[in-house]
């Protein structure tokens, strides 16, 4: 239950190919993440799956039957919204009930179904607001037990997260991970934000132009990356990119070292530079370091409080052991 | 949203609406175009045939069809020009805080629910009349003669019932507009040093433009079809000062019975509207383009 | 702006709106105060406003001649008979337009309101020709469909403009949870609009309740609506000020008691997409 | 039970119409199988909707209410059921001949008269006697210049003369044609050629606007037979030249407050031969599409006669009786007591020749109006162009010079002219 | 140029005191930041400072001038909306050029001063485009040009990061610490995320139901919170807090414990757990613990990748000298 094969899905806009033939495979209970720039089509590939969108090529198969025709009610997928696309007349209840009583189902089931959903996510008391009266994480839970009052083959996320604020999306984050230890249903979720992708996927496939870059774990690809496009994209701060002679050095056209990989020395090091902006967060401190002859900027994360400010001399040291390597088209060697 | 299946349902669920408005459209227009190049009088049943352009000749050459076509334009300008500037104003004052808000909006909404008849009956008997109505009093009261609307006046006179009848509309419409308009960006234009009058000139009025848009667009519509209350007040005269383009077609089709040059009158009208509409849609359309 | 306004300042601006507002609505107060008067007193040089001799007779006689009713339930079933069946074809247009948009939506919507600019008394005879053919001449059914299809683009373009409002990923929930066609426009469109299709419907009503050209063509006495009615009133002999005011008071008293208590639904609903 | 059968009449809002409806109740009670239902309106949508039905065939209307204009046009059309067969008891030779004679074509009748009137002067007897004047019975257009101008009094809120000025065939061309024949004027001539032109329309044209802009009313180009009646109705005219049927308003205290004051005078003459009065009937007639004409008959029989006459006068007293079309109701002592207007009426009446309403000989009948189809939008029109004139917005040669020019097209479109 | 003071200032609505009776001095060229909960005042003493609300009590005085009564356009201040507040209607010339405009200003004088504005934000290629044709980073800009060109005493800043996604969140905070370094004009900037107050401000203010909690550079709040409002205000993740016989060992009624403050090892250390979800994020792990007996969930920051999950146990050992300690009012002992 949840398998999901795509396999040369192709969709077009009028003339533009937005997605080019792309085959992936999800597996039964995998929690996917794709991610990507803004437009690079992760939505569309979503509503493919979901058949909100006609693929203009290829086959879709869940659970070894082909779904590329169907309707999307007869998928037998779940999905979130982005902006929870609740029905604002209905009350929670009536939200979470809205696809078993499409079903046809019987009321008593219904609201038996509809009880478990709520107690699971923490909502039986809401039951009878509507969403108007809800705060942006209770709606959010509402959405998901819509999704789940079905138990579906897999759900579908479209950037759920990304119109709550900072602290609230932290927890929500973590809900839903918890959601998917529980259930152990199939999850494919959209974002943008390479943190929720590396803190709740088991597989991350990062997306670019409609293409896949690179399919793999969250540490698989902080460790590996196969090209620069996804050696930036995932790690926060990006990873620091240094062509030229010093990448020659490293037998490379480009290397990549991140941020928590350098070592800083007031007066001793590999590469010297000047302090320009840095950030102190307590925890950390992430310097901007200029004119090191490397790359405009290089930046250097150094644990807890360090005491240098703008306009200091600095030498930094990579560790030699987590350098990453590119060739001219930005594949790693 | 568009998968091949929802494509075909929107198309299936357009086709009633589109359907009946062709219907509605083709039916009268071919019969129209067919009695416009026929001689049909009502009166003289007899006296029929194929007369070509005939109808169409007589009807442009008729001496009140210039006169018409101004009066038209008068007609319809002069109402926009009132309720829109008559609404703006309006708005900006009931948008203000003041006590017993509702009853005053209750009360400048209040034209907008009166049918034209009664309205045109109202203005005609009971204000313009130069005998018995309150703007001869009020003249007579401050020692003036009283003055002949409709006599001395009358498409003014009819501007302002129409316009009376509109303002609600064109009030209400940039009314919610105004509302709508983020308040922030007035006080950002505030800190901007923008004084009262460059905030109405630089934010609030350009805010306005898509709702003042509409309102002339959907005026437009009905007055160029303003019968009723010409009729009622100066029927199209005197002479023919107050003839519009569609009172002379009601005067070809009613008066004189001939359906054959009220035909050629009333495609001459549709096409002469369209002109407008195409006008206005070129000139303004794209302030509605979301 | 949330700075104090003076009290003054507010004042000032009470008595102005105040002022326009009678002013705007002063014609219909004053045809409601004469339609009280007696026929003399209503055409009194100077005007009396209120030491009349107050009297309910016209409106007594107006009834005598005509039975207002007839005429009122007329109205009532020509607007709300021509609103209702105009939603039913309306709202699935507007869902189609607002929500598959093609690249002649736009061009669509403007041909259907210039079907409006036809001046109905150019086609009057070749209608009015259909309707004795077809024999919907003097029946509420005939004028239902007629009253409709002339407000029919007011409608679908009201519709549309709500509809584009509501997220098109609330349907496509609908859709994923497993709603057909018509029911995702049930259950979650129609009352997500309903905010939307009160004020088209309240428009709509008072659109076809003042239409005063078909309504008073193509009936006779059946189907004849308040329009009709007004229209036996405009210039009898003899004075007549006092009587007319009765009788135009009881022509738009319905349209606009229920304009004034629906004016909030009304006004929220009434921009045609003026407002973004 | 029996079968009903419902009519559906066509009137126009007019007292005397109005007053009818109220007493339907006895014909009801004559006739149960009879149901009549009611399309009361303004005349000129009346005559609208009613043309537009009868054209095409419409067959909404059993009864409808016309003019002696309409009549001979629509009974030539054969849009009209003729009325040749009404019962002996209804007295057909008792209408009035003049009036009869205008219902008729070829001598068939074709619609039966619900009233009759022509026009006379109504003058304020108080008024003329304190300017020291008086009125001759039978008044020339000089005499009404000289009473005009002595009874004029702005300042008091008199104004010596009200005459109609709103534009239409029935409104001021029905007045202006009078006036224009008493001047010896002439719509066409023998060859339909217009003589809108001619010597005799200017100096009437000429006089009516004197008359108008000296003594008359502010905005008197507005004013039609109501407007003028309201005015007079109220004490603000000094004389009024209008339809004889205004002779029971203005004399009813009720609603007339110079009831008691008013006097009456045939209408002027210009020493020509002819007097500016003119001849119309209200009348019931059967449009040939109904579906039910008999009943329809059976109808207008009742409402126009002689039975009809007693039973208004027994409810609402003799003043009120419908005035001008039977020989029988001026041979009437309680009717000639009650309307002190009635001689005056008749005389008037009597007066009027439909088949010869001009000095100079015309090749059409009709005397306020020229009985072919085209009237109705040339009177209007034409009208439109005199009502201009009054409201100072041409001169009467501009006036009579583009009336001459629409007359000619016209004529000349609809065939009568052939070039 | 650019010292502001308030005094004793006080803003009611209606009967609702928002803001009681407050004190602040921001001196010239500083950069402060008011921090808070939604809904405690940040905006409005942002607005009492604008001259956009009236105060109730109270004086505000700016460079030692009294201004409280004076109109917004008079003191002289430039501020940036939360939704920019662009003029839709206007190039981003005109948007930029309006204030100059209002001030009657020369046409010549406008065109340098909006070009050099241009420069320095890097808009220069978009000046005839209208704000509906610019990503949300550019209409931030935007909004910030038309703000520069006034040179005003100090700018006021309305959370002006919030509408733009994380990426570009990052970029912006940047762009905006180095517009600081370069015009060194005095800003108060509102926010209400920590991670922005930490990294960009001189000062922070920690407001809180409209009171002053804390006034203080980021690290003596990160070092020495005042309460326990400002410690679980200030830090990423959240500080620890642990009340009971553990808190009472060290002499308090509560003790705070910051994440990246507590070792971690799979057998040995003073508190023993068991791992709930743990979120990689490559660069550092971060464990929720549970069944410690001191609160029901801990946080820990461990560095790098460490092989811990679900379900194991774990031992916890603060960092004695990183504990904070409170009273049972809260304060800081
Ligand atoms: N209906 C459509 N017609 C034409 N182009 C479209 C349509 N929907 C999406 N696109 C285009 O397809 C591309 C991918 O869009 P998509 O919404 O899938 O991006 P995304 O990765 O979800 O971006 P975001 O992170 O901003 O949500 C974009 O370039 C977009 O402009
Ligand atoms: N015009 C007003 N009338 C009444 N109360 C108001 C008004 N403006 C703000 N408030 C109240 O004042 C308090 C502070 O509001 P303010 O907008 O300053 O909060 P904030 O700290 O900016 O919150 P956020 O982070 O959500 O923007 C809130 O409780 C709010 O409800
Ligand atoms: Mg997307
Ligand atoms: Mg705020």
């Amino acid at each position: 239950m949840g398998q999901i094969t795509l396999s040369g899905v192709t969709k077009r806009f009028g003339d533009v190919e937005v997605i080019p033939p792309l085959d992936l495979q999800i597996g039964d209970g995998e929690f996917v993440v794709f991610v990507g720039p803004s437009g690079c089509g992760k939505s569309t590939l979503l509503r493919l799956i979901a058949g909100l969108e006609d693929t203009s090529a290829g086959h879709i198969s869940i659970d070894g039957r082909d779904a590329t025709g169907l309707p999307p009610a007869k998928r037998g997928l779940a999905m979130v919204f982005q902006s929870y696309a609740l029905y604002p007349h209905m009350t929670v209840r009536k939200n979470i009930a809205f696809p078993l009583r499409m079903a046809g189902m019987d009321k008593a089931e219904q609201d038996r179904r509809v009880e478990a959903a709520a107690k699971v996510l923490n909502l039986s008391s809401y039951l009878d607001r509507r969403p108007g009266q809800l705060s942006g994480g209770q709606r959010q839970r509402v959405a998901i037990g819509r999704a789940i009052v079905r138990e579906p083959a897999a759900f579908l996320f479209d950037e759920p997260l990304s119109n709550l604020d900072a602290a609230l999306r932290v927890g929500m984050r973590m809900e839903i991970s918890e959601l998917h230890e529980k259930l152990r249903t199939t999850m494919i979720y959209v974002t943008h934000d390479q943190v929720e992708a590396m803190t709740m996927a088991d597989k991350i496939v990062v997306l670019n132009a409609g293409r896949i870059e690179q399919v793999g774990s969250p540490l698989e690809l902080y460790r590996a990356p196969r090209n620069t496009f996804v050696a930036g994209f995932i790690g926060s701060p990006k990873m620091n990119l240094v062509t030229g002679p010093e990448a020659a050095r490293f037998d490379a056209h480009t290397i990549g070292i991140r941020p928590e990989h350098i070592g800083v020395h007031p007066t001793m090091g590999d590469w010297r530079g000047v302090v320009g902006v840095s950030e102190h967060l307590g925890s950390d401190t992430f310097f901007h370091v200029h004119d090191t002859g490397l790359a405009p900027m290089m930046t250097v994360r150094a644990g807890g409080e360090v005491g240098l400010t703008h306009g200091d001399t600095v030498f930094l040291t990579p560790d030699a052991t987590k350098i990453h390597r590119f060739d001219q088209n930005g594949i790693r060697l | 949203m568009s998968t091949q299946a929802s494509r075909s349902a929107a198309r299936l669920m357009l086709s009633p609406a589109v359907l009946l408005l062709l219907v509605w459209m083709i039916v009268p227009l071919a019969l129209t175009l067919w009695f416009s190049v026929q001689r049909y009088n009502l009166l003289t049943p007899d006296r029929s045939g194929f007369v070509w352009f005939a109808n169409y000749a007589a009807f442009v050459t008729s001496p009140a069809f210039w006169l018409a076509i101004l009066n038209t334009l008068l007609l319809v300008g002069g109402v926009l020009l009132i309720t829109v500037t008559g609404g703006i104003l309006i708005a900006l004052l009931i948008d203000q805080p003041l006590w017993g808000q509702g009853v005053v909006r209750i009360l400048v909404i209040s034209p907008f629910f009166i049918m034209p008849p009664v309205a045109a009956l109202i203005w005609k008997n009971m204000f313009f009349n130069p005998s018995n109505g309150l703007f001869a009093e009020a003249l007579r009261g401050i020692g003036l003669a009283p003055f002949d609307f409709l006599g001395q006046a009358p498409l003014a006179s009819i501007i302002v019932i129409v316009a009376w009848q509109w303002l609600p509309f064109a009030t209400l419409i940039l009314l919610t507009a105004l509302q709508s308009l983020d308040s922030e960006r007035l006080e950002a234009a505030e800190m901007d040093g923008a004084n009262p009058w460059n905030r109405f000139r630089f934010i609030m009025l350009p805010h306005l433009a898509r709702a003042i848009t509409v309102v002339v667009l959907i005026q437009t519509i009905f007055l160029l079809g303003i019968l009723v209350e010409i009729l009622v007040t100066t029927n199209g005269g005197p002479g023919s000062e107050s003839t519009t383009l569609t009172f002379l077609v009601y005067k070809e089709a009613i008066l004189d019975s001939d359906v054959g040059t009220a035909a050629a009158g009333g495609v001459v009208a549709v096409i002469l509207a369209n002109i407008v509409a195409i006008f206005l849609m070129r000139a303004i359309g794209k302030n509605l383009d979301a | 702006m949330a700075r104090a306004v003076s009290t003054q300042r507010k004042a000032v601006n009470t008595a102005l709106a105040w002022g326009v507002a009678l002013l705007i609505a002063f014609p219909i107060l004053w045809t409601f105060l004469t339609s009280f008067k007696p026929e003399p007193q209503a055409v009194a040089s100077p005007p009396v406003w209120f030491g009349f001799d107050w009297t309910v007779r016209n409106y007594v006689d107006v009834q005598r001649q005509r039975d207002y009713f007839d005429y009122f339930w007329n109205s009532v079933v020509l607007a709300l008979g021509s609103t209702a069946l105009g939603l039913v074809i309306a709202i699935p247009a507007a869902w189609s337009m607002a929500f598959v948009p093609g690249a002649k939506t736009k061009d669509l919507l403007m041909w259907m309101l210039s079907t409006k600019m036809m001046p109905g008394v150019a086609v009057l005879v070749p209608i009015y020709l259909v309707f004795v053919w077809l024999g919907l001449l003097d029946t509420r059914i005939g004028l239902v469909v007629v009253l409709m299809l002339i407000n029919l683009p007011i409608i679908v373009w009201m519709l549309y403009t709500y509809f584009r409002e509501i997220p098109g990923e609330i349907l496509e929930a609908a859709r994923m949870d497993g709603a057909s066609l018509g029911r995702e426009i049930l259950y979650v469109l129609t009352p997500m609009a309903i905010p939307g299709i009160a004020s088209t419907v309240l428009l709509n009503i008072i659109l076809a309740w003042n239409e005063a050209f078909w309504t008073i063509v193509l009936t006779t006495t059946n189907a004849a609506p308040l329009t009709k009615f007004i229209s036996g009133f405009s210039s009898p002999q003899g004075l007549f000020y006092a009587k007319l005011s009765a009788a135009s008071t009881m022509a738009i008293a319905p349209i606009l008691i229920m304009g004034w208590f629906s004016q909030k639904q009304l006004v929220r609903g009434l921009t045609f997409g003026a407002v973004k | 039970a029996q079968e009903t059968t419902t009519i559906t009449i066509a009137t126009v809002n007019n007292g005397d119409m109005v007053r009818m409806q109220g007493l339907t109740d006895a014909f009801n009670e004559a006739h149960p199988d009879i149901e009549l239902e009611w399309v009361t309106l303004e005349e000129n949508t009346l005559r609208q909707n009613v043309t537009t039905d009868i054209a095409t065939n419409g067959g909404q209307y059993d009864v409808i209410t016309i003019g002696t204009y309409e009549v001979p046009i629509w009974g030539n059309q054969g849009w009209l059921a003729p009325l040749d067969d009404l019962p002996a008891e209804y007295d057909v030779d008792d209408l009035l001949p003049p009036i009869r004679a205008g219902l008729s074509v070829d001598g068939t009748l074709y619609a039966a008269p619900f009233y009759g009137e022509s026009s006379f002067v109504m003058y304020r007897r108080d008024l003329a006697e304190a300017a020291g004047i008086a009125i001759p019975d039978q008044p020339t257009w000089e005499d009404i210049k000289a009473a005009a101008a002595a009874m004029n009094n702005p300042e008091t809120g008199v104004h010596g003369i009200c005459l109609r000025g709103k534009a239409g065939w029935g409104e001021n061309m029905a007045f202006l044609t009078t006036m224009a024949n008493s001047y010896g004027a002439r719509w066409f001539d023998e060859n339909w050629q217009p003589q809108l032109d001619s010597r005799e329309w200017k100096a009437a044209i000429t006089d009516y606007l004197e008359l108008m802009t000296s003594y008359g009313p502010p905005g008197a180009s507005s004013n039609g037979f109501n407007e003028n009646l309201t005015l007079f109705q109220q004490g603000r005219c000094g004389m009024w030249i209008d339809a004889t049927v205004a002779g029971s308003f203005v004399t009813d205290p009720n609603n007339s407050t110079v009831a008691e004051q008013v006097g009456f005078a045939l209408a002027p003459d210009a020493g020509q031969g002819k007097r500016a009065n003119w001849l119309w009937a209200w009348s019931l007639a059967v449009p040939a599409s109904s579906d039910a004409p008999e009943a329809a008959k059976t109808f207008i029989a009742w409402a126009t006669s002689k039975e009809y006459a007693n039973l208004v006068a027994e409810t609402e007293g003799w003043a009120n009786v419908p005035p001008g079309t039977r020989t029988s109701l001026y041979e009437n002592a309680d009717y000639l007591a009650a309307a002190p207007f009635a001689q005056m009426t008749i005389d008037s009446i009597n007066a009027a020749d439909p088949n010869s309403p001009t000095v100079q000989p015309v090749p059409y009948t009709g005397v306020q109006f020229v009985a072919i189809p085209e009237f109705q939008g040339l009177g209007t029109t034409v009208g439109q162009e005199f009502s201009a004139a009054l409201a100072g917005q041409k001169t009467v040669d501009e006036a009579l010079a583009s009336a001459q020019e629409i007359a000619t097209q016209t004529m000349t479109e609809a065939g009568y002219i052939q070039q």
